[in-house]
Order: C-alpha cells, then structure tokens, then sequence
C-alpha cells in the first residue's frame, strides 16, 4: 500500500478536522488495511482509489462511526467518533452504496422525513431543490417508479440540504448522467471552497479544479 | 477486584488459566461426584414412600438445579461482554450455552423418568415442566443464532444480546411451583429455613449438586479453550503455542 | 428532538398506510386462527369460554411474529437504517419510535377487533376486560421483545423460523401471567397482581430493549 | 426440462438449509407453538385432543405464512426473477417449482413430525391419519393461493389487500372441511367426503394458480 | 430525438437480427419515446445514450420482451419476442440495473443455479472463470460480503457462461475498477467479433477499437 505522507495532525486540531490513527480493517482473517494513518483538514478532499475489494468502502464506513475498526481510532476535532457520536453526527453526510431512500415513497416525502430526523426545518425549498436536480414532475412519483440515475438524484439532494461540515461520499457518481455529475462536481467544489472536507471513492478520474489528495488502497490477498 | 481480573480478559492469559484451572475442576469433579452418587445410590435408605425410584434425584436435582445456574453464568459472561467489550467473556457465551442445554435435556429426561413412576405420566404441561422445556428452548435458541452467523465475532455478540434478554425465563422455572399449583415438587431443598428432606438423603445430594457444578465448570472452560483456539488461530499466540507442541512432539 | 423523534413515528404511519396489503396478513391470520377452534370444537359454549383467552393470546403472540420481520428489515436493505445510525439522535430512541409504530399499525388493529371475538368466544364481561387489559399491557411488551429478536437476526435474512425460536419461548411468561388473569376474572377474583406483574414486565422491557435492540443494530451494520 | 426446474429447486432447498442446524428448526417450532398451546388453555389432556387438531393447523398455517412473503419478494429484489422469466422456461412451471420449494422447505417438516405431535397431543390414530391427509392436500392448497397473492403484491399496491381478502373466504372452508374430517374420524365415521372436497378444491388451485402467478409476475415487471 | 438513419431491415432478416418497429413507451401519461425504430445486426454494437430518465432502461426491457411496449413491436430473426419468447430467449443474455446474484449464496452456488436454470452444463470452468474476474479466493464467501464491484463481477461473469447471440447490458461498467471495466470491454468486442451483438447503455464514453452505433434518448417532459 502507498501510504501517503500527509503531517498526522492537522494545522491545529481544528473543530473541523478527521484524523484516521493506525486504522486496521480485518475481515474473515484477511488483513483489508493496518495502521492507515492520514487526516482530512478543513477544505481538503481525499480522494480515496483502489480495485474492487480493496477495502473502500470498510474504511469509509469506519470513518463514520458505523463499523467498527480492528485497531485503531477515528476522531474529528479531536474526539472519537465513537465515544462522542453525537457532535461529529451533526457535521456529518455520509451516501454509501445503499441509498436510503425508501422505494413507496416519493421523493418529496423521503426527503421531508430525512430532514425531521435531521432535525433541518424544511420550507417550500424541497420543491425548488428537486426541480433543479432535473425531477421535475416526478415529485409525487413513488421512487420505486423513478429511472435508477433519479433514485440516486433524490439521494443525493440530501447534500444540498443539511450544512455539515464533511462528507464521505461512496461512489457517488454512480448511474448519474454527464450532467449529474458535473452538478454534484460543482457541489462538491462549492462545499470546499466553503471551508467543508470531503472523503470520496470513485473508480473514475475525478477531473476537477480544485487540487485532490489522492490515497491508494491495494487489494491485498 | 476488577485491576486483578483484567489480564484475564486477554485472549492469551484466559486460555492460560483455563490450562491451569482444567485440572483441578475436573479432578474434583471426578472425586465429589463418585463419593456422592455411590453415597446416595447404595447407602442412602430408600424413601418410605417412593423405594428406590427416588434415587433418582441425585441426578435429576443437580441437573435442573444446575441448568439454571449455568444459564445465569453464560447471562454473567454476556453481560460483561457487552458492557466492557470483553471479547473472552462473548466466548465463554458460546461455550457454556451447549453445556447449559445438554444439562437442561439431562433435567428433562429424569424428570420425565421420575414423573412415570410418580405421576403416571410422562409429561403433563404444568407450569414447572413447562418452563423448564423453554429453558431448553432458550439455549437451543442461544445457540442457533451463534451459527447461524458466518461472522463469528458478530454472532457471539448477538447471542450474547439473546442470553441476557432470556433471563426473565430464570425467575418463573424456580417460582412457578409457588406461583401455580403444579404437580411438580415445592421447594424442598432450597428454602434457607429447614430443609424438608431428611439429612441422610440430603448429604448426598448436596455431594452430587456440588460434583456436577464442578463438572460443568470443567466442561465449560474445556470448551472455552477450545474456541479461544478457534477464533484466535490467526493471532500470533495461537500460532506460537501450536509450533512450540508441534516442536515437543517432534 | 421530540418533533424529531415523530418525524420517524410519521414516516412509518405513512409507510403502512402505502402498503395497507402487508398489514392485513397478521390480522387476517388472528381472525383465522380465533375461528378455527369454535370451528373445530364445536359450539359448546362451555369450553369455548375456557379455551377463549388462551385462543386470543395465543393467536396474538403467532400474528405479532407474522408482521415482526418487516420492522427493521426494509430499512436495513435500502439503507436507512443507516442514516438513522448517523441522525445524531440515541439510536435507542429511535427504535422505541420505530416499536410504537409497529404496534399501533399492526398491533392496535387485533384489539381493535377483540370485542367481536370476544363475542364469537362467549366470554363474559369481565373475562373480555381483563383480557382487554392484559392484552394493552403485554402487547407492547411482544413489539419491544421481538424489536431486539429482529434486530439479532438482521444480518441473517434467514428470519423466519429462526426469528420465532427466538422469541416465542421469551413470549411464555407473558402468556403465562395474561391468561392467569383472565380465569381469574371468570371465577370473579381480582386479577390486579397478574397485570401488575405484566406492567412491571413491560416497564422493564421498555427501560431496557431498545438499548438491546439499538446494540443489535449496530452489530449488524459490521 | 426438468433437469433445469430441477435447478430452480436444488437453489430454493440451498438457501432454505444454509446449514445443517436449520433442519431441526421445524421441529423445534412446532414444538414450541403447540406447547403455547396448552400454557394458554390448560392443561387437561381431554381439551388438549379436542383442539388438537386447531393447533397443528394453526402451526402449520403460521409456517407456511412465514416463509410466504419471501417466496417472490427477494427475487424481485435482486433481480432473480428477471434472469428466470428470461430462462425460455414456462414461467408457470417456474411457479409451480418454487412453491413445491416452499411447500418442502417449510411445510413438510412439519408434517413429517406430526407423528410425533399427534402423541405429544393426545390424539387418537384415526383422528390422526385424517389430519394428516387434511393436511397433505390442504397445506400445498395454501402455498398455490398464497403464491398468487404474494405476486400480485410485488407489482400493484393495492392489489395485495383485495387478495387478502379473497383468501380469507378461501381458507375458511379448507379449515372447515379439514377439521370435520378429523370429527369425524374421532367418531370412527367415514371422512372420504370431506377429504374429496379439499383435493377438489386442490386440483383447481394447481390447476389454474400457477398461471395466474405468471401472470401477477409479469405485470410486477412491467 | 435524434433519430438514427440506419436501414429499417437488415441486409437479410438473418436469424440474429433484432428489428425494433415503431416503439412507443408512454409511463403514466409521459411519452418516453414513440416511433422508435432501429435493427442491431450481426457483429454490431448499438450504444443507447440519453439523461437519467429518458427511458433507456424502459427501452432494454422493451427488448428484451420483459415488458410491453405501449406500441410497435421487437422481432428477432423475424419472429416476434414476445410471442415466441423460448428461441429468443436462448439468445439472449440480459443484465439488468438488478444483479440477479441472491446475497445469501455465493459466487459459485450462484452461477451453478443459473446455469442450471439455463440448461448450460458446467463443470470445473466455473473456478477459472472466478479467478480471471479476480475473485480468487472468494468463491464460497456468501455474496452478501462481496464489495459492490465484486458482486457486479459475480453478475458479469454469465457473459462468459452463456453462448448467446444478443446481449443486452444495463450500464454493465457500474462500480467496476479500472481492470474490470477493461475485462469487459475485451470481452465485448470479442463478441462481436464472433458476430454476436450488442445493446447497451453507459453515462461513460464508450472508447472501443470497434464501430459503435449510438443511439441519443432525450428527455422529454
Ligand atoms: C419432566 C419433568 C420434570 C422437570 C422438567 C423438572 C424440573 C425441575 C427443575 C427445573 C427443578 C429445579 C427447581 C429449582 O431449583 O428452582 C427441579 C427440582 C426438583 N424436582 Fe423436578 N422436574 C421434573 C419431574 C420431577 C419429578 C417427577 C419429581 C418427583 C416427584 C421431581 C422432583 C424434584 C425435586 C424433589 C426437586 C428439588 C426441588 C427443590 O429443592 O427446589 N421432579 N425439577
Ligand atoms: N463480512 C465479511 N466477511 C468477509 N469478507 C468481507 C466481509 N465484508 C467485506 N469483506 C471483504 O472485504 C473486502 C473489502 O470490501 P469493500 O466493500 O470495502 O471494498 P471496496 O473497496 O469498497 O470495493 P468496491 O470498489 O467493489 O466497492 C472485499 O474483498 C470483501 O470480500
Ligand atoms: N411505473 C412507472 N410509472 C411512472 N413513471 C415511470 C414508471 N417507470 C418508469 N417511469 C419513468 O420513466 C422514465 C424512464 O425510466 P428509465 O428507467 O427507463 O430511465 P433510464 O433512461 O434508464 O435512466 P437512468 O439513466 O437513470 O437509468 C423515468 O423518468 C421514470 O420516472
Ligand atoms: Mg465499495
Ligand atoms: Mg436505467
């Protein structure tokens, strides 16, 4: 594995910052990754790459707390993400390979119900927001009747509408049409210049302006 | 208490005191439980009322008696597995849970024996009888959800979840006769006050109940190693010791 | 979090209302299972009474199993579960939210009809409240219980039958205690101690099954 | 030909019976519903034969349910069920072997222990030879209507409720039939009658199910 | 829409041509497309391209005889697919945005009951198969703790199995890393050098040694 030389702490350890220490991903006797250090600064990407089966998606889910490392810790502004969930939840959006997006209900109210355990006020904006991520019409469409590149759209609208400060994003290009993707692209642009980090898995190259840290993982037998 | 227990939560040092606590269980075991049944099977005078069928209690007590402890030592080990993220006490779950049921069967099968003579009957559903097969039911259950896992580590954690809710069962199998009126035997033996049994049938049955609690503590810790070996052979411990037997062999 | 916490509990009304066809399962197997025996003792109003409360709970403990799969399953698949992992609210709160919508879509509607079967069954007044009280104490107590056996066997897909293992024998006491309290009834004794001792049970299964239950959830998300 | 539906048996058996430990879990469900039985009602071994037979239709109804609503839903899911309709098999023999599937996986152990609840139940050997052939021609009756229904709920979503309905009346009289066969097995009478109304009713399930299962299926994919 | 100029019929309506007459799709009162026709040849690849939602996927199924066209109708070798589905569908191999692998089997139990159902035989292949799609080693992991491409490589591999004439693939790329989405396009072009053909679709441009035929889809309100 080419461990990248990233400095271990950030500038200071911010409030916005996550710290990957010594990270050991074990499944079924196989060693996915050990003592994976690195860290995520505010306004930073780390774009995350390797072959199918490198372990991807395992880190990225220990990074948001949902699985559990062999070894090792994750903290963001200096604390656990696992003894201290709630304060790193709030700063958190995470769009893994499963959508969470319930296929009898329509967009609209997938997205309400998102946003009232969020806890985000949602007003008249939903519609506004669907119509520019091209599902215009289909708002009160069940999502199980929506093309596979819509399912992932209304997923996806759940960036525009929480403000957390990092998002971990899995494959999030998927299915999307060229200009989907250049939307999200644009998004995810807009969300670092802001001041937000970002940790993406793509198997695409991810052409954008805005310098990338890249991280390889290998897929190890 | 817990500073001098804590090393033992170590895979390697939990696996090192079962090697040396092995022994000495089982040859205790060996020892109480042979004066006890020879005791209570040859020289305890018969009952005036049931002749030699009551014998029989020296295995049928012990083993219902100790189906329930066992029950209440693996919602122990569960316990402390979930709340101090002891990996070695989820072991010990699945260890003692197939110990637990063949002592659950063992309580069955006598009782039933017993019942035939006593009762008439083989089986009757009152409450005692009853609770007592969803005990069996519970370590049946414990234990299927532990294999049904692939991911052992998850699996005995979820069974640990399982052991630990089914405690409720405990408390209704021991007052079920006081809750109910059962055909089933009052407590006889364990009221603190007076036993209502008398001394010369009593002595070797508390010979009997202590043997078995010996031999199941053997037989759980036996199988304790035995899946420590298990889950751990990957680790370097594991690997060390097996090269070190393999080297004696040779 | 309160405003939060119901934003769950409306997402799962609407939910079961979308997919009314699943709900009916439970009911109609209650309705199914209570004809079954008048049909198959015959009209003997005498017995009907005896076997009646026993016939109802135990038709309700078989029907809460039938729709108990569908409580975690559909949010483990689509990935929702997850976002409520990362809501930022305790996880076990959520899961007494998700617990009181199952029980008030497909539980409420099996009390809702037991008057009619009551009748059906021959009890008398007394024996119908009390079997009515034992059964809103102790039904919620089945939805917590079988949350934590759902969330155990999530990772699984196999739940069925293994899911029912789990759970009936954890349902026993309940049965035990609910049906004292009925032939209590029907002999004109009080029946306050058994439903004490159901409302205890249920109070300790509310203090502790959703942190179970929170905890067999997280296991199945490694 | 039918080495290929063979397949599409082999795979339901493969996942049915992950592992060797799950065929005991028939038994052991069995076993615990019918002991709820007796901890409801009583335990007077007189009541115990009466709705014996009620109680192991009621086990058996419980299982087959169980299994039911993954009879076609996981399929749909992850997309089996397209790769099968695109086989160049007969859809409705597909049907017709993914029911005997389930029939197999989830209502044969049952029968097959019945024996052994027949003795646990008090029930005497007439009343427990009638039972059992009820049972042999009833319970493959319930897969074939139950597998029409889960079809039909996988595309429309209302459908699922109207068919609920239609199976309620459908049942009722097979449990009817069912259990005055074993009446009147109980009172040494013939019960050819009865039996001869529930393969009726069975042979035009086979008959005309299967078809109208592919036919639910497809619209579920349109 | 753009409609392509190709000749309606082919050379000769060969037994390998799939003629589609005057499709029209209309979904809840939205026209997808209508009078939409095309042939795809022997040896020819047809990539259908076109937003999220401008009713690819409806088209494939169309095709594939798995539904119903509002109008027109699809032949292959002059028959149509719907009513004589059986020798159609022994030339067909779909994949679809669904898998068809079942999460609780493996790789191998999988492909086994596939081919079974098939009516393919298979015998020890099936292990070389695994391992040239890089899942060595991972043949009796239940599918369920497969990575996302890895299961897709599961999926892929009844490319390899089935000896059939027209293809019909979903977004075939989807989750696959930089090898495996080479693999495929090996084993596409091998396809058609051998004179199968090809239906796909795919967001990524589709940079083959090999003529491909596209065909734009728009979105339409
Ligand atoms: C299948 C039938 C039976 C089962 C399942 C069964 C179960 C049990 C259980 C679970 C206990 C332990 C109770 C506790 O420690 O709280 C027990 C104790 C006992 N049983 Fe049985 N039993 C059965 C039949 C019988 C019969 C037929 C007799 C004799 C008439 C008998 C006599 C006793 C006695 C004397 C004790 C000790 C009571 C005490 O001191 O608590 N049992 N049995
Ligand atoms: N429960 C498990 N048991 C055994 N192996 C597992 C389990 N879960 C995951 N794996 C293995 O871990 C590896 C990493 O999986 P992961 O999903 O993290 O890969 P990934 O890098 O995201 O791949 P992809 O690009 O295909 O999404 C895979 O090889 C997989 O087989
Ligand atoms: N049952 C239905 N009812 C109403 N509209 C439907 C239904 N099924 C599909 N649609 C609509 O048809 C359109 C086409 O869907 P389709 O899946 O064919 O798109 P697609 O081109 O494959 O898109 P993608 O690139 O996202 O996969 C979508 O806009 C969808 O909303
Ligand atoms: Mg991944
Ligand atoms: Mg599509």
């Amino acid at each position: 594995m080419i461990l990248p030389h990233f400095s271990l702490g950030c500038q200071r350890v911010g409030l916005s910052c996550l710290i990957a220490h010594n990270l050991t991903c074990i499944k079924r006797d196989r060693v996915l990754f050990d003592s994976l250090s690195f860290s995520v600064d505010k306004a930073e990407i780390l774009h995350l790459q390797g072959p199918n089966g490198a372990g991807k998606t395992s880190l990225l889910r220990i990074l948001t707390g949902l699985a559990e490392p062999a070894g090792g810790d994750v903290t963001w502004g200096g604390e656990s993400v696992v003894k201290h969930p709630m304060a790193f939840q709030h700063q958190l959006q995470y769009f893994g390979h499963k959508l969470g997006v319930n296929l009898c209900l329509n967009p609209l109210e997938n997205l309400q119900y998102w946003c009232q355990i969020q806890g985000i006020e949602t007003n008249e904006n939903l519609y506004a927001l669907l119509d520019a991520l091209g599902l215009v019409g289909l708002e009160e469409l069940a999502c199980r009747q929506l093309s596979a590149g819509q399912q992932r759209r209304v997923a996806l609208a759940r960036l525009w509408l929480k403000p957390a400060a990092l998002w971990v994003l899995d494959e999030p290009f998927t299915a999307l049409d060229r200009k989907g993707i250049m939307l999200l692209k644009q998004k995810i642009t807009s969300h670092l210049q802001s001041g937000g980090s970002v940790v993406m898995t793509s198997h695409q190259q991810l052409d954008m302006d805005y310098p990338v840290k890249d991280l390889h993982l290998e897929y190890r037998l | 208490m817990w500073k001098w227990l804590h090393p033992y939560a170590k895979p390697e040092r939990a696996f090192a005191l079962c090697t040396t606590l092995l022994p000495w269980f089982g040859v205790s075991a060996l020892l109480i439980l042979a004066t006890g049944t020879i005791w209570g099977l040859a020289f305890a005078p018969a009952d005036y009322q049931q002749g030699d069928s009551f014998r029989i209690i020296y295995l049928h007590v012990p083993s219902a008696i100790l189906s329930m402890g066992t029950y209440s030592a693996m919602a122990i080990a569960a316990f402390i597995g979930l709340v101090w993220q002891i990996r070695t006490a989820h072991m010990a779950v699945a260890a003692i849970a197939p110990v637990g049921a063949v002592l659950t069967f063992i309580a069955l099968f006598t009782g039933a024996a017993w019942g035939k003579p006593m009762w008439g009957t083989w089986w009757v559903w009152d409450a005692r009888l009853t609770s007592e097969l969803i005990l069996l039911f519970l370590y049946l259950g414990v234990i299927a959800l532990y294999q049904s896992f692939e991911d052992k580590e998850q699996g005995s954690k979820a069974s640990g979840v399982m052991a630990l809710v089914g405690v409720v069962n405990l408390p209704i199998i021991h007052y079920s006769v006081e809750w109910w009126n059962t055909l089933h035997q009052g407590a006889t033996i364990t009221k603190f006050a007076k036993p209502s049994i008398d001394s010369s049938m009593l002595w070797p049955l508390l010979l009997c109940i202590l043997g078995l609690a010996l031999l199941t503590g053997a037989m759980c810790l036996y199988r304790l190693q035995n899946e420590l070996l298990r889950r751990e052979s990957h680790r370097p411990w594991v690997r060390a010791m097996l090269l070190e037997e393999e080297q004696n062999a040779v | 979090m309160t405003g939060r916490l119901a934003g769950v509990l409306r997402r799962e009304l609407a939910l079961a209302y979308r997919q009314k066809s699943e709900l009916m399962q439970p009911i109609i197997f209650f309705v199914l299972v209570i004809s079954l025996f008048p049909l198959g003792i015959g009209p003997g109003p005498q017995t009907l009474q005896k076997i009646g409360p026993g016939v109802i709970w135990v038709a309700a403990l078989l029907s809460s199993l039938l729709g108990m799969e569908r409580l975690f399953r559909e949010d483990f698949n689509d990935g929702w579960l997850e976002q409520m992992m990362l809501s930022g609210l305790p996880l076990s709160l959520l899961v007494l939210a998700k617990v009181l919508a199952h029980w008030l879509t497909s539980v409420l509607p099996l009390l809702l009809i037991s008057p009619l079967l009551a009748l059906f069954l021959n009890l008398s007044e007394p024996m119908f409240w009390s079997l009515l009280l034992g059964l809103l104490l102790g039904t919620p107590l089945l939805s917590l219980v079988g949350a934590t056996g759902v969330a155990l066997t999530l990772g699984l897909q196999r739940g069925g039958v293994l899911l029912s293992l789990l759970l009936l024998p954890l349902f026993v006491p309940l049965l035990i205690f609910a049906t004292s309290a009925v032939d209590a009834a029907s002999m004109q004794l009080p029946y306050n101690g058994q439903l004490a001792i159901i409302g205890a049970m249920f109070l300790l299964a509310l203090a502790l099954t959703p942190m179970a239950t929170a905890y067999a959830l997280r296991i199945s998300q490694s």
